[in-house]
């Protein structure tokens, strides 16, 4: 055959455009990383990096629902608000029955049960992702405010308190879950089933239905994990915090579709991944801490901010200009 | 002009012990952390200004983080701070809630810890320079009865749901009003502090009630919004009031166009927590509370009002 | 006219990253001439022509339009240096009409003010225009409502109505009928006869010896040969382009068919079905021939639980059964090889694997977990089996050319191994040796005692491998016959309505 | 011809279709308005109804911007801050000049300038419009806080305020703008070549590549057009005020979105339109006036207007069920 001899070459170069092109930005955010360190001794520190893998811990969480979600090319506004309600539900449950797993139970369980209704509205009525989780967005806030009567809830149950302050070995444990859900989720990505439909329906959802692929389950599937790990987000902040306040999560949904897009997945399906997204999660995450650790004014922190993400994006451009 | 030595003058019940003080040897030394709640609205604007000017004027180092009324923004932003090497730390909470493992990750790091405006209960601090926001709409709710003469239709512009700012303002409030049998509150909506906002729901609450006498909002910003509603409308006579004493809120005032304001005075609140946050550093003893100034501002004292927040 | 040389490529070298695509290419085109570029997929003739209208642009070698040299660096370039091209993918607006899609990119030349949009105006330009050359179209259709093939004459009208010197048509008839085929021939005669110089890259042999003056012969990339089309017969053409005689174009076939495997009795479908029954049995290839839009495609979609039916049977080894989805329908051993590749075909930002995986996941894991080793030596198997040319089962297959897309789209039904095989234009852009394979392929199926329905508009190829045929005129079945008595005048009578319903049996 | 004569009926049958499709949400307004007209009597009155529309004006003229750019499957999050950041430089030129006519240019040409840029990065960079105007909204956010230092800017000329506070007859002027605007642009999508070519882009842009159509002129020109209605808001608003703040227009941009997409626009492109977007704007208006007037509990007004949204699409899905 005369493919298989010119097949070796040109599949490792595509593979090495691809490498490329994922971690283009991957390259952006050691350069990114580089600059903060040579103006800040204490940035490039094991505490300071620790540190940051927590603090992105929450959005990272949510990211991956969201890469999930839009991979599918639908997108999910609910998760901010779901990290209100959930985190309100389980350490309201938490302390009514004493048992922190039951409420950690009841905080995913909400999560889940928000996305699933998303996913159903999604698949089974057609309606438009955008339209459906905003009002979802809309109404869970407002639930959360009528669960909690606007007030914040505190938990002190150490073991609930572990979940977002404790430590394995020298890790904070809800790095420990970040890491856990992003290798779950690459894995799932990769070599399920599930994650191929998920990106042959992005790819090209018409095609997915001829195929005989149960694309409405799968979709709704999605939706169902974005929530749920969205109630995981509420546990690990809640913990974190020892407290759950009813505007938790307040706009997390954007942090979290940027970070997905800066990794590279397309908003309209089928391409990308949560190795990119990981790093837009990181991107942020370095740029905010980094501001914070080199002093810039706080007015000019958005300045800096926006300007950083948009030479980041063209970068990427430029390092990938063939491969469009 | 402003010298920090006045700060005690002429506001009521502080109890700053060390005026003058901040001169300390090793101010330039010391490293300042501020995380502030929010920067979205003019009264917090001053008082990182204020806060700003003071350390510039003592000749210390300052870093400001904006939590951006997010509690998980500020831990984070403590937890850079602590990073960048603050010997203390001011904290301005975004809720009463949720900030005791931000104070307890800057004990655990040498990091002395002040809080400003609410309370955090069980933490572990210096000194806490605080208002009590019942307290706050408390006293706004009646001066509206009072200016009202203890009765009439009112209705409350509430400010962000779920804030224990919003929460607070409107319990104190709701409380000063159960003294008042002869009040009516037609309606609490919510503006989200928000100016832009206060017009709209004004405008909203003006079409449903044909009679209002009064407004009572949680703060300034709301309560402009609302200003530009009634007068568009030309339903003049209404009562308007207000919380935060910003100075936009002062010069309608001063014009009449709102009845009055419960006043913290910003620029005094940013400028003392840096002055105390030096006697932290420096070892000096300090009272573990320090009421900040407040006061309602109305027609009568809008004019020193004014004068102090030069 | 005078045969005046329009345009001239030399040295045409164009890669896609390691992939040598176009190696010192040359091709020349005449005043008036319709020269056939011929080669096997994936030879580069697309590639070529994309690099003369603007959308790629080349590595190195010279263009020259009407004696001047230029850069061509986009598809407005090229419209300003008179170059219209057809393209092998349709690339129309489908929420627009026919209208609109025609005159996308020169409603100025439609209307008199530069600003200001006239639908009204571009209607009745399309009006006459189609008018002009005959083609039935409403210029008010949406193109999303139209069939395939109603699609590819409005993409036809739009390059004609460019008015360009030189016009370059990538497989025009591919989705066309040869009543449609013979009105673009006229069209192209029309414009022959006005200097225009066509041209014209077709699978079809027997359109190249009708239509075309010249033939340019492209084989890996590279020309292997060229001339006036009387030097080249289809044998000839064929034996340069694939490198070999084909021998047993179509399978012989001395089957018996068995019992009836899916039975339909008085299908409807609002105005598209109109009472269809038929039968097809195990081990038979059943053919079913029709004009654009008498109903192949929807009675195929309807079968395979793809579109509704409003009333009617469908029986599945005499079992009645509800087939209201794909998947339910998969389950029941059907396959659906789909006619729009693009649309309804290909998870294009994928690769060949995966493509060919996606309809047989089942299969190929265990606990939800896939069996990537197994489905890449599967990806392989069909790559080799169906010749599938290119340079990686991971590579997109958006960077295939079409007609190895096509075998893709076959190789992902084949694994499914299904018991009735139903396949909607299989053939469509692919090259002739590949067709051949293909042909013997179905037949192999029959052989084994599966099912086979193949809807195709080209007679020629349904008279070729089917042992019955069905003929659809209007959404109705109107006649059934048998290999032996079919020819090409009979199919094109029952499928044009010229001649009344025989007997169906049942 | 077979076709012709077989067209027009399904032609006819199409634009009807059409119609209930676009139209449909209009009956939900409708819907909407009656029962508020039954729960309160103020709901239906002239001054209630001018009040909405006046209300809806700056979102409602923000929303036209969004629907062109949402039409070539682009999207414009920087909205917002435009509003934020024009309405101070508009306020602030008008009192530095003393002449409110060169501030509200000032005002429209910041708008505009920012546009314009994202409009250079989307289409001659190629960058993901998601991306490029969060990073410009994030930047703008910051740059209106260094602009005005974090105050409001009081602006009483009245010829400034006669924008946000006048009126020509009954009917405010920020009426008479929202609906210029609104046919203004109804007419530039329908009738100029320009609108043909926004729609061609969102239908395929590939295709509009290959027909030698300008896109990234076209484009480009359609973010300026955002940013610049943008800044109009940005002046509407500050007149309404007779005030800037930096916080002004802090998520109109999803406001404004939801009201472009709820009118049947789709975020994919090419189909929808203005008319669409303003019966978003009104029934988004409507709902939040309507609760303000039947005194609905701020807890409860998210539950209920999420709730109302999702049962709005849910009964538009229904309406529209065969045209899918
Ligand atoms: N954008 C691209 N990226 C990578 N490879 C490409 C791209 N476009 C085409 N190719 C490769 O170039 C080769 C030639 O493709 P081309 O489309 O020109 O073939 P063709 O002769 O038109 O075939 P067909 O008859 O099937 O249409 C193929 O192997 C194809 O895979
Ligand atoms: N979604 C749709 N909306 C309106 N009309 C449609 C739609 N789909 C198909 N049609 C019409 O139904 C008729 C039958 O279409 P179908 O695709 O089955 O034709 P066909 O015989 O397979 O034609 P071709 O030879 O072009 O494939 C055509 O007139 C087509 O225009
Ligand atoms: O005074 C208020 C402050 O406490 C709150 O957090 O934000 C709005 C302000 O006006
Ligand atoms: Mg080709
Ligand atoms: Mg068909």
């Amino acid at each position: 055959m005369t493919t298989s001899a010119a097949a070796s070459p040109a599949n490792r170069a595509s593979k090495y455009l691809q490498f490329i092109q994922t971690y283009g930005m991957l390259l952006i955010l050691l350069l990114v990383v580089a600059i903060f360190s040579l103006l800040s001794s204490n940035f490039l520190t094991t505490g300071n990096l620790i540190n940051i893998l927590r603090q992105v811990s929450i959005v990272g969480i949510i990211a991956v629902g969201q890469t999930l979600v839009i991979l599918t090319a639908g997108i999910d506004l609910s998760v901010g608000s779901i990290v209100g309600l959930s985190g309100a539900v389980s350490a309201s449950v938490t302390l009514g029955t004493g048992n922190p797993l039951i409420g950690i139970a009841a905080g995913l369980l909400t999560g889940a049960v928000i996305g699933l209704f998303n996913g159903v509205m999604v698949s089974y009525f057609k309606l438009t992702p955008f339209i459906v989780t905003l009002a979802t967005m809309t109404a869970v806030s407002g639930i959360t405010l009528v669960y909690t009567n606007g007030n914040p809830i505190i938990v002190s149950d150490p073991v609930y308190k572990f979940i977002g302050q404790g430590y394995i070995g020298p890790i904070p444990f809800p790095v420990v879950l970040l890491v856990v859900v992003y290798v779950l989720f690459f894995f799932i990505l990769r070599k399920t089933v599930h994650g191929h439909y998920i990106y042959s329906i992005g790819g090209n959802e018409k095609a997915s239905v001829l195929a005989g692929i149960p694309v409405k389950k799968h979709k709704m599937i999605v939706y169902t994990v974005s929530g749920l790990l969205a109630g995981l987000a509420a546990v690990i902040l809640s913990a974190r915090l020892s407290a759950a306040t009813p505007v938790a999560g307040t706009g997390y949904e954007l942090d979290a579709i940027a970070a997905v897009i800066l990794g590279g997945t397309s908003l309209f399906g089928g391409k990308g991944g949560v190795g990119g997204t990981l790093i837009g999660v990181l991107l942020l995450g370095v740029l905010t801490t980094g501001m914070n650790l080199i002093n810039v004014s706080p007015f000019y922190q958005d300045v800096v901010k926006g300007a950083i993400v948009l030479v980041a994006v063209l970068l990427d451009r430029f390092i990938n200009a063939d491969t469009q | 002009n402003s010298s920090n030595q006045n700060a005690g003058s002429n506001s009521n019940g502080n109890g700053t012990e060390a005026e003058g003080g901040n001169q300390a040897a090793g101010t330039d030394s010391v490293k300042i952390g501020y995380v502030i709640n929010t920067l979205n609205n003019p009264f917090f604007v001053s008082v990182k200004d204020s806060a700003e000017k003071e350390a510039e004027e003592v000749g210390t180092k300052l870093s400001v983080v904006n939590a951006n009324n997010d509690i998980a923004t500020q831990l984070s932003g403590v937890e850079d701070l602590i990073q960048q090497g603050i010997d203390v730390l001011i904290l301005d909470p975004v809720d009463s809630a949720g900030a005791l493992p931000a104070i307890q990750a800057a004990n655990d790091a040498g990091v002395k810890v002040i809080t400003t405006g609410r309370m955090v209960e069980g933490a572990e601090i210096v000194t806490h320079l605080g208002y009590n926001e019942v307290k706050h709409g408390k006293e706004a709710g009646w001066f509206l009865a009072e200016a009202l003469g203890g009765s009439g239709k009112i209705v409350e512009l509430q400010g962000v749901m779920g804030t224990s700012t919003a929460q607070e303002r409107s319990q104190g409030f709701q409380e000063a009003m159960a003294d008042y049998p002869d009040i009516e509150i037609l309606s609490s909506q919510s503006a989200n502090f928000d100016r832009a906002e206060g017009l709209t729901v004004m405008e909203n609450l003006l079409q449903a009630h044909s009679e209002i006498d009064g407004v009572y909002a949680a703060n300034d910003e709301m309560a402009l919004g609302a200003l530009q509603a009634i007068e568009a409308a030309n339903r003049n006579g209404i009562v308007i009031v207000g919380n935060d004493g910003t100075i936009d809120a002062f010069h309608a005032i001063q014009e009449g166009r709102i009845a009055g304001t419960m006043a913290i005075y910003p620029n005094q609140y940013g400028e003392k927590a840096i002055q105390i946050a030096l006697q932290v550093a420096n070892g000096e003893n300090v009272k573990e509370l320090i009421e900040l100034p407040s006061i309602f501002v109305s027609e009568e004292n809008v004019e020193e009002a004014l004068s102090m927040q030069e | 006219m005078s045969e005046a040389e329009l345009l001239r490529m030399d040295d045409i070298c164009k890669s896609f990253g390691p992939n040598v695509i176009l190696k010192d290419v040359h091709f020349t085109l005449l005043s008036g001439q319709v020269h056939a570029l011929l080669g096997a997929n994936g030879a580069g003739k697309s590639t070529l022509m994309k690099i003369i209208s603007g959308v790629y642009t080349l590595d190195s070698g010279s263009v020259t339009v009407q004696g001047k040299q230029v850069s061509i660096q986009s598809p407005a370039d090229a419209k300003r240096h008179g170059i219209s091209i057809i393209h092998q993918e349709l690339s129309l607006v489908p929420e627009m009409t026919v209208a609109e899609n025609i005159y996308l990119g020169k409603e100025a030349s439609a209307n008199a003010a530069g600003m200001f949009f006239s639908k009204g105006r571009l209607e009745a330009c399309t009006e006459k225009l189609l008018g002009k050359y005959g083609i039935p179209l409403d210029p008010r259709a949406r193109v999303r409502d139209l069939s395939i093939g109603h699609q590819q004459l409005v993409e036809i009208m739009k390059a004609v109505s460019d008015e360009s010197n030189i016009l370059i048509m990538d497989e025009p008839t591919a989705t066309l009928t040869t009543g449609e085929t013979e009105q673009l021939f006229t069209v192209i005669r029309s414009l022959k006869d006005k200097g225009i110089g066509m041209v014209y890259i077709s699978h079809r042999l027997d359109e190249i010896q009708e239509i075309c003056d010249y033939v340019s012969i492209l084989k890996d990339g590279r020309n292997t040969a060229e001339g006036p089309i009387r030097d080249f017969s289809s044998e000839k053409i064929i034996e340069h382009m694939i490198g070999k005689q084909l021998e047993h174009y179509y399978p012989s076939s001395d089957r018996v068919p068995g019992q009836p495997v899916l039975e339909l009795s008085k299908v409807t479908k609002g105005h598209v079905l109109n009472q269809v029954s038929l039968q097809l049995r195990s081990g038979e290839v059943l053919g079913l021939f029709g004009l654009l839009g008498a109903g192949q495609t929807e009675l195929l979609k309807v079968v395979f639980g793809a579109e509704e039916y409003d009333e009617g049977e469908i029986r599945i080894q005499n079992q009645a059964v509800r087939l209201d989805s794909p998947a339910k329908a998969k389950a029941h051993g059907i396959a659906l090889v789909t006619e729009n590749r693009k649309e309804e075909g290909l998870v294009l930002e994928q690769g060949t694997a995966s493509n060919i995986a996606l309809a047989s996941m089942r299969r190929l894991s265990r606990w939800g977990i896939k069996k990537d080793g197994r489905i890449r030596s599967v990806a392989n198997h069909y790559v080799e089996a169906l010749n599938i040319k290119l340079s990686s089962i991971r590579e997109p297959v958006k960077n295939l050319s079409g007609g190895n897309q096509q075998k893709a789209i076959l190789g992902k039904w084949l694994y499914t191994e299904p018991n009735i095989v139903l396949l909607s234009e299989p053939t469509r852009g692919i090259d002739i040796g590949a067709r051949s394979e293909i042909y013997h392929l179905l037949s192999d199926l029959a052989d084994q005692g599966r099912a086979v329905m193949v809807a195709s508009s080209d007679a020629d190829e349904i008279l070729g491998m089917c042992d019955r045929i069905l003929v659809m005129f209007n959404g109705n079945v109107i006649a059934e016959l048998k290999r032996e008595e079919a020819n090409e005048e009979l199919l094109m009578e029952y499928a044009s309505g010229a001649r009344e319903k025989k007997e169906v049996k049942q």
